[in-house]
C-alpha cells in the first residue's frame, strides 16, 4: 500500500498495540479461568496460580493504556447523525456496497460504536475486577456484590472479546487497515474510500500550506 | 462421687447445681445427654449464670451466688410438708428416728455452744444422740419424739418458706416451684435423681454445709446408693481424688486415716477414738478396723523398723496443734505472710494463681528463703518475682527468695495410675521421653530424700529417726518404679497369713493381698493405703484391666480398671434394695440384691456379703449408726444442720433469716485471719456480686500454655448482664475494670442475656461472672490473675476459699 | 479417598470415574445436644495440623472470630429469647456442609482443585488450587477461606483422610455429648428422626432436620429445635441454593460465551469467504497526487516521511 | 500486515483446530487427585494413657512416631480418645483434644534452674547441684525450726517452717512417695489441690 497519508503516529500505534497485546494476555488468562476447556491456556502464564496472579495486573495495565488511547481518540468518536445513518446502512458495508453510504469522518459509525462499547466494557471489567480480586479487595465487599461482579465481569469480557473479534476481522477484511495501524500510513485512495470526510479535511489542511 | 460417670445414664432426673458439668466435665456430661436421650431423663440446672449446662437443660432457674443452702433447705421443708419423700428409705436407712440430746438447740442463728471470742463451737456436747444404758443410741421409730432427728429437721427448715427462699436466692418463685415440683417427683421409690456438683458448692464459706444439704435432699428422696442417683462431686483435677485418698492433705494420712493431735500422746487412745463401736445393735461400723489400716500403713512406710514395741512408730508421726484441718494452705500462707515460713515446695501447683488475694500470696512468697517449683510448665508462681507490668507489678530486686525450678515429666511421659471422680484407679503408660533434662516427680522426691538421709546419717541433726528409718526397698533407689510403689500402697503379706479359726494358709508371706479385709493389726501385713488395697493383687495390676463388658447393661463395668473400695462402683449400694433385699427398681435396674444366700448383682455389694436382710444390718456400714445422718452430730464446724449464712461479702448486707444480728450474717464459725476481715468490701463500695469459674475451653492455668486452647479462648473477659451493661454504658467488647477491696483486673466485657439481675431481699442484685484462666505467662494473651479479687477466707470445715461469692465494682476501663 | 471414588471434579466437563458404588456418608449435628464446648474445633485443628492465630475476645464466646484457612469449623453462639421470655442459647457448629450440589465445585475454574467423592465428601485439593476465591463466591454457606500464607482455599474435608481408611471425622469422634454423629446418610436421617421425636416430646414443636434440598441435600446435617427458623442459629440460611448469578456465570454463560466468540469468528470467516475482501480498487500508483508532507491531523505535528530520520 | 486469502484461511484453520482440540479435552494432562492427605497414623506406636486434666479420667491413645528402635526418639504426634473406655468412649473435650499442645508446649521446662535472691533471671543448674542446694536448705531449716515438744512438754515432732503443696495431676505413685517422704520429715503444712 502506498504511504500517502499518515493516519496514526508512532505514539498512537504503540499505544494501540500495547492495548492489543495486553488484551490478548488478559483475554487468554481470563478465558483460562472462564471455561474449563480453555484452562490449558493458564500454562502460557506459568500455571493456574500465576494466571490468577497475573490476570488482574494485566487487566489493570490494559485498562490504563486503553484510557490513554481513549483520551487520544475520544474527540474523533463523538457520534453524529451521519454515524447513525451509517450504522443503519451497515448491511451495505458488509456486502461491499459502499456507494450509498453517508460520508465518513475519521471513524465510521461502526468504529465509533466499538469505541464506546469497549470503553463501557473496560470500565465494567475494572470495577467488577476489583470487587472479585480476592487477594486484595474482595474482603471489602458483600457476597452478593461479588456474585454480581463475577457475572458482569464475564459478560463484559464476552462482549469485549466479541467486539474485538469483529474489530480484528474488520482490520483483516478492510485491506489497508492493519497496515495503517502497523505503519501509520494509508493511501489516498484508502482514505478517500473509507473516510472521505477525513480525507477532505486532511487535504484541506494540506492546501492551507 | 458416690456413683460414677457412666452410671449417670441411669438417672431419671439430673440436678446440676453448684457446678457446670457441661463446661468443666464435658465427657462426663455425655452421660447426662445419654440419660436424656435413652432414659427419658430431664435435666435441671440451678446456677447464677445460664451456663452451657443450662443451654441443654429442660429447666433452668437462676440463683444468687452463695444462697444454695436456702434453696435446698426450702426444698427439704417443701418435701417434708408435702409428704414428698421416700418413706421406707428414710425410716430405715437414715437417722430420722434417733433422739438428740437435750443440750441441742438452735436459736437466732446459733446452735448451742457458740463461743464468740473463738468464732466457733468449742463445746459441741449437745450435738449428739441420747445414749441408752446399753451403750446404743436411743431411737423412736414412730418419729413422734419431739427431739428425734426428723422433728428437729422439720422444725429447722420450717423457716425456709418459699417466699423466704425466693427472697434470699433471688430465684423467681414460679421457676423455683417448677424445679421443686420436678425434683419432688423422684421421691417415688424407683425414681431416681442424681446431683452433680463441684466447686460451685465447695468454694463458699458455707461450702461443706451446702453439700450436706444436697446429700440430705438425696436421702429424703431415697436416691443414695441407687443406680442413677447419689451425691456426685465432680472433682476438679485428674488425680485430686487419688491424692486425697492418699491423704496428701494437712491433717490426713492415706485412706482417710487422720494425724494425731498434740493431746493424743497415747497410741491406744488414738486408735480407740477412731475405731468407733456400733451405735446400734447389729451394725458393722467398719471403722472398727482402723488399727489394721494404720499398722499396715506404718509397716509400708517403715518396714522392719516399726513393731508393737515402738507403737508402730507412732512418735514418728507429726502431731497437730491447730484445729482441723490443721495447717491448711490458707493458714500456711498466712504464716508465710507473717514471715514464719522459710521454705516452700510447689509440686505441679501454682498457688499465686490458685489462692485468694494474689497480693497477699505474692507478698508471702517474697518472704520465703527458698521456693522449689516442680512442674512441667513455666508457672506464674515460679516467676512471682518477675515484674510483668500491671499483671504482676513487683520490685524484683527486693525479693530475696531463692527460687529453684525443676522440670518434670508430664502424663505422657510416665507410667502410673490416676483416680477419677468415680473412684476408678486407671493405669497409664509412658509414650515418650520427657523433654530436655526433665525428670519424674518420683525421681526428684527420691533424689531429695537420699540427700537428706545421707546428711542426717553422717552429720546428725534434729530428730533424724523417721528419716533414717523410712523403708526404701526399691530396686533402683534413685528411681523407684511406678509398679513397685503401686504394689506397696496396695499391700502385701509380710509373713504367711493364716485363718485364725482353721489355721489354713490364706496368703503366703510376700504375696500381694487381695483386699483390705486381709489387713491385720499385728504387723503381718503392709499396705500404704488401705482403701487401695486390692488394686495390685497377686494376679497383677488390677488398675490396668481393660474389660469394658457391662453384663447388666447399666454401665457398671466391673472389669474396667479398679475402683475403691474393693472394686465397688456405687457406694452404699445396699440401699438400692429395700429392707427385704429386693431392688427398688426390680426389673429396670437391679444393682445389688439379696439372692437368698448372699448379696450380689451388677456391682460389688457395699455390705457384709453374707448378712441376710433379716439380720437388720443397715446400708451405711462406715457409720457407727449403720444409717445415714441428717443430723451431723459433731462432725461439722457450724452445726448439725446446714443453715444459710451470707457470703462474707454480701450484696444485701444482712442475713434475711436473722436480719437483726450481724454476728450471724455470715458463717459464725468460719476462720478469719487478722487483717483479712478489714479487706472485706461492702456493698456500698462494691455493689455487685461476683463469682469466678472455669470455662470449658481451658483447664485452670495450664491450657493457656497450649496453643490450641489459647486459640479457642484467647483473651480474658468478664460477663455482665445486658441490664447492667446498659446502666453502666458498657457494650460487648468494651474493656472494663473490675475491682474488689483487694485489687483490680481489666478485661473485655461479654454483655449477655445469660445473666439477669435478681431481686434479693427487696433489692436488685447484679451478678458478675469472672472466668479464671488468664495470667502473666503462656501462649494465650496475658491477663490478670482473677484471684487478685477474691477474699482470703475459707469454708469453716475444709478451709476451701470463698472464690464463688464476693463483691466487686465494675467500670468502663 | 482414591481416584475411583471421585464422582465430580471442578472445571471438568467430562464424567469422572464412578465405578465404585459406596454409601453416602453424613455428619449429623444435633444442635439440641451441643454444649458449644469447641472440642470439635480443637480436634479438627489438631488432626489437620492447623494452628490459627491467638486472637482477641470480641465480647462473645465465639473464638476465633470467624472461619479461616486455619480454622475449618467454628462454634457460633446466639442468645435467643422467645415470646415467653425463655432464654435459649443456640449454639451451632459452622463449617462445610458437603452439599450434594456444591457451589464451590461449580464455581471453581481449576480442574481437580475441588472434587466430590462418591460418599458425598467435597474436598479441596490445594495442589490444584489457584487461589482465585471463586469457591467462596459459589458457596451458599460462606465456608471456604483463602489462606493468607499460601493463597490456597481451605475448608473442612470431613476428614477425608480418616474416612478413607474407615474412621469417622475427628470432630465426630471427639464430641463429648454425642451432638455430632456420623454414619451412612440413611442412618443419620433415622437417627435424626428419633431425636426429633424426643425434642417434640420436650415441647419443641418445630424440631426438624436441616438437609436443604436447594443444594441437593447436604452431607452435614443439623437437627434443629426450631427448624422453621434456621436463621436463629447465627444466620443459617433457610433455603440455601447456588446463587442464580453463579448459576448463570458457571452455567449458560460458559458455553454461550464460547459459542458467541466462536460464532463471531466464524461469521467473519464466512463473510470473508462469501463477500471477499474490501480493497481500494483505485489505489494504484499515481492515482492521487503526491504531497511531500501530509498533515495527518489538525492537532498533530507535521511529518516528512522522506526526510532522513 | 497484509494477509491474502490463502494466508487468512490458514490462520483460521490452525486457530479453529487448536481451540476445538482443547475444547474436546486434549489439553495438557491434569493429574487426578489421589489422596489429598495421607492418613498420618498408619504405622505409629499407640500408647494408652489417661487425660491429665479433669477427673472424668478419659482414656487416651497417644500416637508416637518411630517404631521404638534403638536409634529413634519416640515423638508423640497425635492424641485422641480411647474408644474402649467406658466413660469417654473415644470422646475428648476441647482440653483433652488439645493435649498434643500440652506435651509440646513452648512453656515446657527442660532444665533445672535457679533464680538467685534479688536476681531478674534464671540460671541453669545441673540436677545434682539443684538437689544438693535444695536439700541443704531443707536440712538447715529443719534443724533450726523442728519442734520436738510443745509448751506442755508433749512430744509433737513437727516441722512448720517449710511447707509442701502436692500436685493434683501427678500419679498415685508419685503422690504416695511424696507423702511418705514429706511426713517422715515432720511437715504439716502439706496439701494438694483438693484444698482449694
Amino acid at each position: 500500500m502506498k504511504h500517502d497519508i499518515q493516519r496514526y503516529t508512532a505514539g498512537e500505534r504503540s499505544n494501540h498495540w500495547a492495548v492489543a497485546i495486553l488484551f490478548v494476555l488478559a483475554g487468554l488468562s481470563g478465558l483460562a479461568l472462564f471455561h474449563p476447556a480453555l484452562f490449558w491456556l493458564s500454562h502460557l502464564f506459568g500455571g493456574g496460580p500465576w494466571t490468577r496472579i497475573l490476570h488482574p495486573f494485566i487487566g489493570i495495565a490494559m485498562f490504563l493504556f486503553f484510557i490513554w488511547l481513549v483520551m487520544r481518540f475520544m474527540s474523533h468518536n463523538m457520534i453524529h447523525k451521519r454515524d447513525v445513518q451509517w450504522l443503519k446502512q451497515a448491511g451495505d458495508v458488509m456486502a461491499n456496497r459502499e456507494g450509498n453510504m453517508p460520508e465518513v469522518g475519521r471513524y465510521n459509525g461502526g468504529q465509533k460504536l466499538l469505541f464506546w462499547v469497549l470503553l463501557v466494557c473496560m470500565l465494567l471489567l475494572l470495577v467488577t475486577g476489583i470487587v472479585i480480586w480476592r487477594e486484595y479487595f474482595s474482603h471489602l465487599f458483600g457476597i452478593e456484590l461479588i456474585r454480581l461482579s463475577v457475572l458482569l465481569h464475564a459478560l463484559a469480557a464476552l462482549v469485549l472479546i466479541v467486539s474485538i473479534i469483529v474489530h480484528i476481522y474488520a482490520g483483516i477484511w478492510v485491506k489497508g487497515s492493519v497496515g495503517a495501524m502497523l505503519t501509520g500510513w494509508v493511501s489516498k485512495g484508502w482514505a478517500r474510500k473509507h473516510h472521505s470526510l477525513w480525507y477532505k479535511e486532511v487535504e484541506k489542511g494540506e492546501n492551507k500550506h | 462421687m458416690t456413683n460414677h460417670w457412666t452410671d449417670i445414664k441411669n438417672a431419671d432426673l439430673v440436678l446440676i447445681m453448684g457446678g457446670n458439668a457441661a463446661e468443666a466435665h464435658p465427657c462426663g456430661f455425655k452421660w447426662v445427654t445419654e440419660a436424656k436421650a435413652h432414659n427419658n431423663a430431664k435435666l435441671i440446672v440451678v446456677d447464677p449464670r445460664f451456663t452451657r449446662s443450662a443451654s441443654v437443660a429442660d429447666l433452668y432457674a437462676p440463683i444468687r451466688t452463695g444462697s444454695d443452702i436456702a434453696f435446698l433447705g426450702g426444698l427439704i421443708s417443701y418435701l417434708i410438708e408435702n409428704d414428698k419423700y421416700q418413706h421406707e428409705y428414710v425410716r430405715n436407712y437414715t437417722d430420722v428416728s434417733f433422739i438428740v440430746r437435750e443440750g441441742y438447740d438452735f436459736e437466732a442463728g446459733f446452735f448451742s455452744g457458740y463461743d464468740e471470742a473463738k468464732r466457733g463451737y468449742p463445746d459441741k456436747s449437745g450435738w449428739g444422740y441420747e445414749i441408752g444404758e446399753d451403750g446404743f443410741a436411743k431411737v423412736d421409730p414412730t418419729l413422734s419424739h419431739p427431739r428425734c432427728v426428723f422433728n428437729l429437721l422439720k422444725k429447722h427448715y420450717s423457716r425456709y418458706t418459699p417466699d423466704m427462699v425466693s427472697s434470699i436466692c433471688g430465684t423467681p418463685k414460679t421457676q423455683m416451684m417448677q424445679v421443686w415440683d420436678t425434683i419432688a417427683e423422684t421421691s417415688a421409690p424407683g425414681k431416681v435423681m442424681t446431683i452433680m456438683y463441684a466447686l460451685g458448692w465447695t468454694q463458699h464459706s458455707t461450702g461443706s454445709q451446702m453439700i450436706r444439704a444436697g446429700a440430705m435432699l438425696q436421702l429424703l428422696l431415697g436416691n443414695i446408693g441407687m443406680p442413677g442417683g447419689g451425691m456426685n462431686a465432680l472433682r476438679g483435677h485428674s488425680n485430686i481424688q487419688g491424692l486425697t485418698d492418699l491423704g496428701l492433705l494437712s491433717n490426713l494420712l492415706p485412706g482417710y486415716l487422720t494425724l494425731p493431735s498434740d493431746a493424743e500422746q497415747d497410741y491406744a487412745a488414738y486408735i480407740a477414738k477412731r475405731a468407733s463401736k456400733p451405735l446400734r445393735p447389729g451394725q458393722l461400723s467398719y471403722w472398727q478396723n482402723y488399727e489394721k489400716f494404720h499398722v499396715s500403713l506404718m509397716k509400708a512406710w517403715y518396714g522392719k523398723n516399726v513393731s508393737a514395741d515402738n507403737n508402730w512408730g507412732y512418735d514418728w508421726l507429726p502431731k497437730l496443734d491447730a484445729p482441723a484441718p490443721g495447717y491448711d494452705v490458707l493458714k500456711v500462707f498466712d504464716m508465710m505472710y507473717q514471715g514464719k515460713v522459710n521454705g516452700y515446695f510447689c509440686q505441679g501447683f501454682n498457688p499465686i494463681a490458685s489462692f485468694p488475694n494474689k497480693a497477699k500470696i505474692g507478698a508471702a512468697l517474697a518472704k520465703l528463703k527458698y521456693l522449689v517449683i516442680m512442674d512441667p510448665l513455666a508457672t506464674e508462681t515460679s516467676e512471682f518475682w518477675r515484674n510483668v507490668d500491671e499483671f504482676n507489678d513487683v520490685n524484683t530486686a527486693d525479693i530475696q527468695t531463692e527460687v529453684f525450678r525443676l522440670p518434670t515429666s508430664c502424663f505422657a511421659e510416665e507410667d502410673g495410675s490416676l483416680v477419677n471422680s468415680g473412684r476408678w484407679l486407671q493405669w497409664h503408660w509412658k509414650g515418650a521421653e520427657p523433654p530436655g533434662k526433665a525428670r519424674t516427680d518420683i525421681q526428684i522426691m527420691a533424689g531429695l530424700y537420699h540427700r537428706l538421709r545421707n546428711m542426717y546419717a553422717t552429720d546428725g541433726g534434729k530428730f533424724p529417726d523417721p528419716i533414717l528409718n523410712l523403708d526404701w526397698p526399691y530396686l533402683q533407689p534413685d528411681e523407684p518404679s511406678a509398679e513397685e510403689l503401686a504394689r506397696e500402697y496396695s499391700g502385701k503379706a509380710i509373713t504367711d497369713l493364716t485363718d485364725p479359726a482353721t489355721g489354713a494358709l490364706l496368703v503366703k508371706g510376700g504375696d500381694q493381698l487381695a483386699g483390705f479385709a486381709q489387713l491385720r493389726a499385728d504387723g503381718s501385713t503392709s499396705s500404704g493405703c488401705w482403701l487401695f488395697c486390692g488394686s495390685w493383687t497377686q494376679q497383677g495390676n488390677q488398675m490396668a484391666r481393660r474389660d469394658n463388658s457391662d453384663p447388666y447393661g447399666i454401665g457398671q463395668t466391673l472389669g474396667w480398671a479398679w475402683s475403691w473400695p474393693a472394686n465397688r462402683r456405687i457406694l452404699y449400694n445396699r440401699a438400692s434394695a429395700d429392707v427385704s433385699g429386693k431392688p427398688w427398681q426390680d426389673l429396670k435396674k437391679p444393682l445389688v440384691f439379696w439372692n437368698g444366700k448372699s448379696w450380689g448383682g451388677a456391682d460389688v455389694p457395699d455390705f457384709k456379703a453374707d448378712s441376710p436382710p433379716e439380720a437388720g444390718m443397715n446400708p451405711f456400714i462406715m457409720n457407727p449408726e449403720g444409717v445415714a445422718r441428717f443430723f451431723a452430730v459433731d462432725k461439722m464446724a457450724e452445726g448439725p444442720f446446714p443453715e444459710h449464712y451470707e457470703p462474707f461479702e454480701t450484696p444485701i448486707g444482712r442475713n434475711p433469716l436473722h436480719p437483726d444480728d450481724p454476728r450471724v450474717t455470715s458463717n459464725p464459725a468460719a476462720r478469719v485471719f487478722k487483717g483479712d476481715m478489714e479487706l472485706f468490701g461492702s456493698a456500698a463500695d462494691f455493689p455487685y456480686a461476683a463469682t469466678t469459674y472455669r470455662l470449658t475451653e481451658h483447664f485452670h492455668f495450664w491450657t493457656k500454655h497450649c496453643r490450641l486452647n489459647a486459640i479457642v479462648q484467647p483473651e480474658q473477659f468478664v460477663e455482665i448482664s445486658e441490664a447492667l451493661g446498659k446502666e453502666l454504658g458498657i457494650a460487648a467488647g468494651d474493656w472494663v475494670k473490675v475491682s474488689s477491696n483487694r485489687g483490680y483486673i481489666k478485661a473485655v466485657a461479654v454483655v449477655t442475656k445469660r445473666l439477669k439481675p435478681l431481686t434479693v431481699d427487696g433489692k436488685t442484685v447484679h451478678q458478675i461472672g469472672i472466668p479464671i484462666h488468664w495470667g502473666f505467662s503462656g501462649t494465650a494473651r496475658n491477663g490478670y490473675l482473677t484471684n487478685t479479687l477474691t477474699p482470703f477466707v475459707g469454708d469453716a470445715n475444709t478451709q476451701t476459699p470463698e472464690f464463688k461469692s464476693f463483691l466487686v465494682n465494675v467500670e468502663k476501663a | 479417598m482414591a481416584t475411583q471414588d471421585i464422582i465430580a471434579r471442578s472445571a471438568t466437563t467430562t464424567h469422572s470415574p464412578s465405578i465404585r458404588q459406596i454409601d453416602e456418608v453424613a455428619k449429623l449435628i444435633d444442635v439440641s445436644k451441643c454444649i458449644g464446648c469447641k472440642a470439635c474445633q480443637v480436634a479438627c485443628s489438631e488432626w489437620n495440623d492447623l494452628r490459627d492465630e491467638v486472637g482477641h475476645n470480641h465480647g462473645t464466646y465465639e473464638s476465633p472470630a470467624d472461619l479461616s484457612a486455619d480454622s475449618w469449623t467454628l462454634m457460633r453462639f446466639a442468645e435467643h429469647e422467645d415470646e415467653a421470655g425463655k432464654l435459649e442459647w443456640l449454639i451451632r457448629k459452622d463449617g462445610c456442609m458437603h452439599c450434594a450440589e456444591p457451589g464451590c465445585l461449580t464455581a471453581c475454574p481449576s480442574p481437580g482443585a475441588i472434587v466430590q467423592y462418591a460418599n458425598g465428601i467435597v474436598d479441596f485439593n490445594q495442589d490444584h488450587c489457584i487461589g482465585c476465591g471463586y469457591c467462596i463466591t459459589g458457596c451458599p454457606f460462606d465456608v471456604p477461606r483463602i489462606s493468607k500464607k499460601d493463597n490456597k482455599a481451605y475448608k473442612c474435608s470431613l476428614c477425608s483422610d480418616r474416612v478413607g481408611v474407615g474412621q469417622e471425622p475427628a470432630c465426630v469422634k471427639t464430641c463429648p455429648t454425642g451432638a455430632i454423629v456420623f454414619g451412612s446418610k440413611e442412618d443419620m436421617k433415622d437417627h435424626a428422626a428419633e431425636r426429633i421425636v424426643d425434642l417434640k416430646s420436650r415441647g419443641y414443636e418445630n424440631a426438624g432436620l436441616y438437609d436443604p434440598p436447594g443444594v441437593g441435600g447436604t452431607h452435614v446435617m443439623y437437627v434443629l429445635h426450631h427448624a422453621d427458623k434456621p436463621a436463629l442459629y447465627s444466620g443459617l440460611p433457610a433455603d440455601p441454593s447456588i446463587d442464580p448469578m453463579v448459576h448463570v456465570w458457571k452455567g449458560v454463560a460458559k458455553p454461550l460465551g464460547l459459542l458467541a466468540m466462536g460464532a463471531t469468528a466464524l461469521i467473519g470467516f464466512f463473510h470473508y469467504l462469501r463477500v471477499g475482501r474490501n480493497v481500494v480498487e483505485e489505489d494504484e500508483p499515481g492515482a492521487v497526487g503526491d504531497a511531500a508532507v501530509h498533515k495527518v491531523d489538525p492537532a498533530v505535528h507535521e511529518f516528512d516521511p522522506k526526510a532522513p530520520r | 500486515m497484509d494477509m491474502n486469502r490463502r494466508q487468512f484461511f490458514k490462520v483460521c484453520a490452525v486457530g479453529l483446530g487448536t481451540s476445538s482440540l482443547a475444547a474436546l479435552g486434549v489439553a495438557p494432562p491434569n493429574a487426578y487427585a489421589d489422596q489429598i492427605r495421607h492418613f498420618k497414623l498408619a504405622r505409629t506406636i499407640e500408647t494408652r494413657n489417661t487425660c491429665p486434666y479433669c477427673s472424668v479420667g478419659c482414656g487416651l491413645i497417644m500416637y508416637s512416631q518411630g517404631d521404638a528402635a534403638k536409634n529413634v526418639a519416640q515423638n508423640i504426634i497425635h492424641i485422641e480418645g480411647d474408644s474402649d473406655h467406658p466413660v469417654n468412649r473415644g470422646t475428648l473435650c476441647p482440653k483433652g483434644a488439645g493435649l498434643l499442645d500440652f506435651v509440646h508446649s513452648e512453656s515446657r521446662l527442660k532444665v533445672p534452674q535457679v533464680r538467685e535472691a534479688g536476681s531478674n533471671e534464671w540460671k541453669e543448674l545441673g540436677w545434682d547441684e539443684a538437689l544438693d542446694r535444695i536439700s541443704k536448705h531443707m536440712k538447715a531449716d529443719r534443724d533450726a525450726n523442728f519442734i520436738e515438744t510443745n509448751e506442755q512438754g508433749q512430744r509433737v515432732n513437727r516441722w512448720l517452717s517449710t511447707g509442701f503443696l502436692a500436685a493434683s495431676a501427678s500419679s498415685n505413685e508419685a503422690g504416695y512417695i511424696t507423702h511418705k517422704v514429706v511426713r517422715s520429715l515432720g511437715i504439716l503444712g502439706f496439701d494438694n489441690q483438693a484444698r482449694v
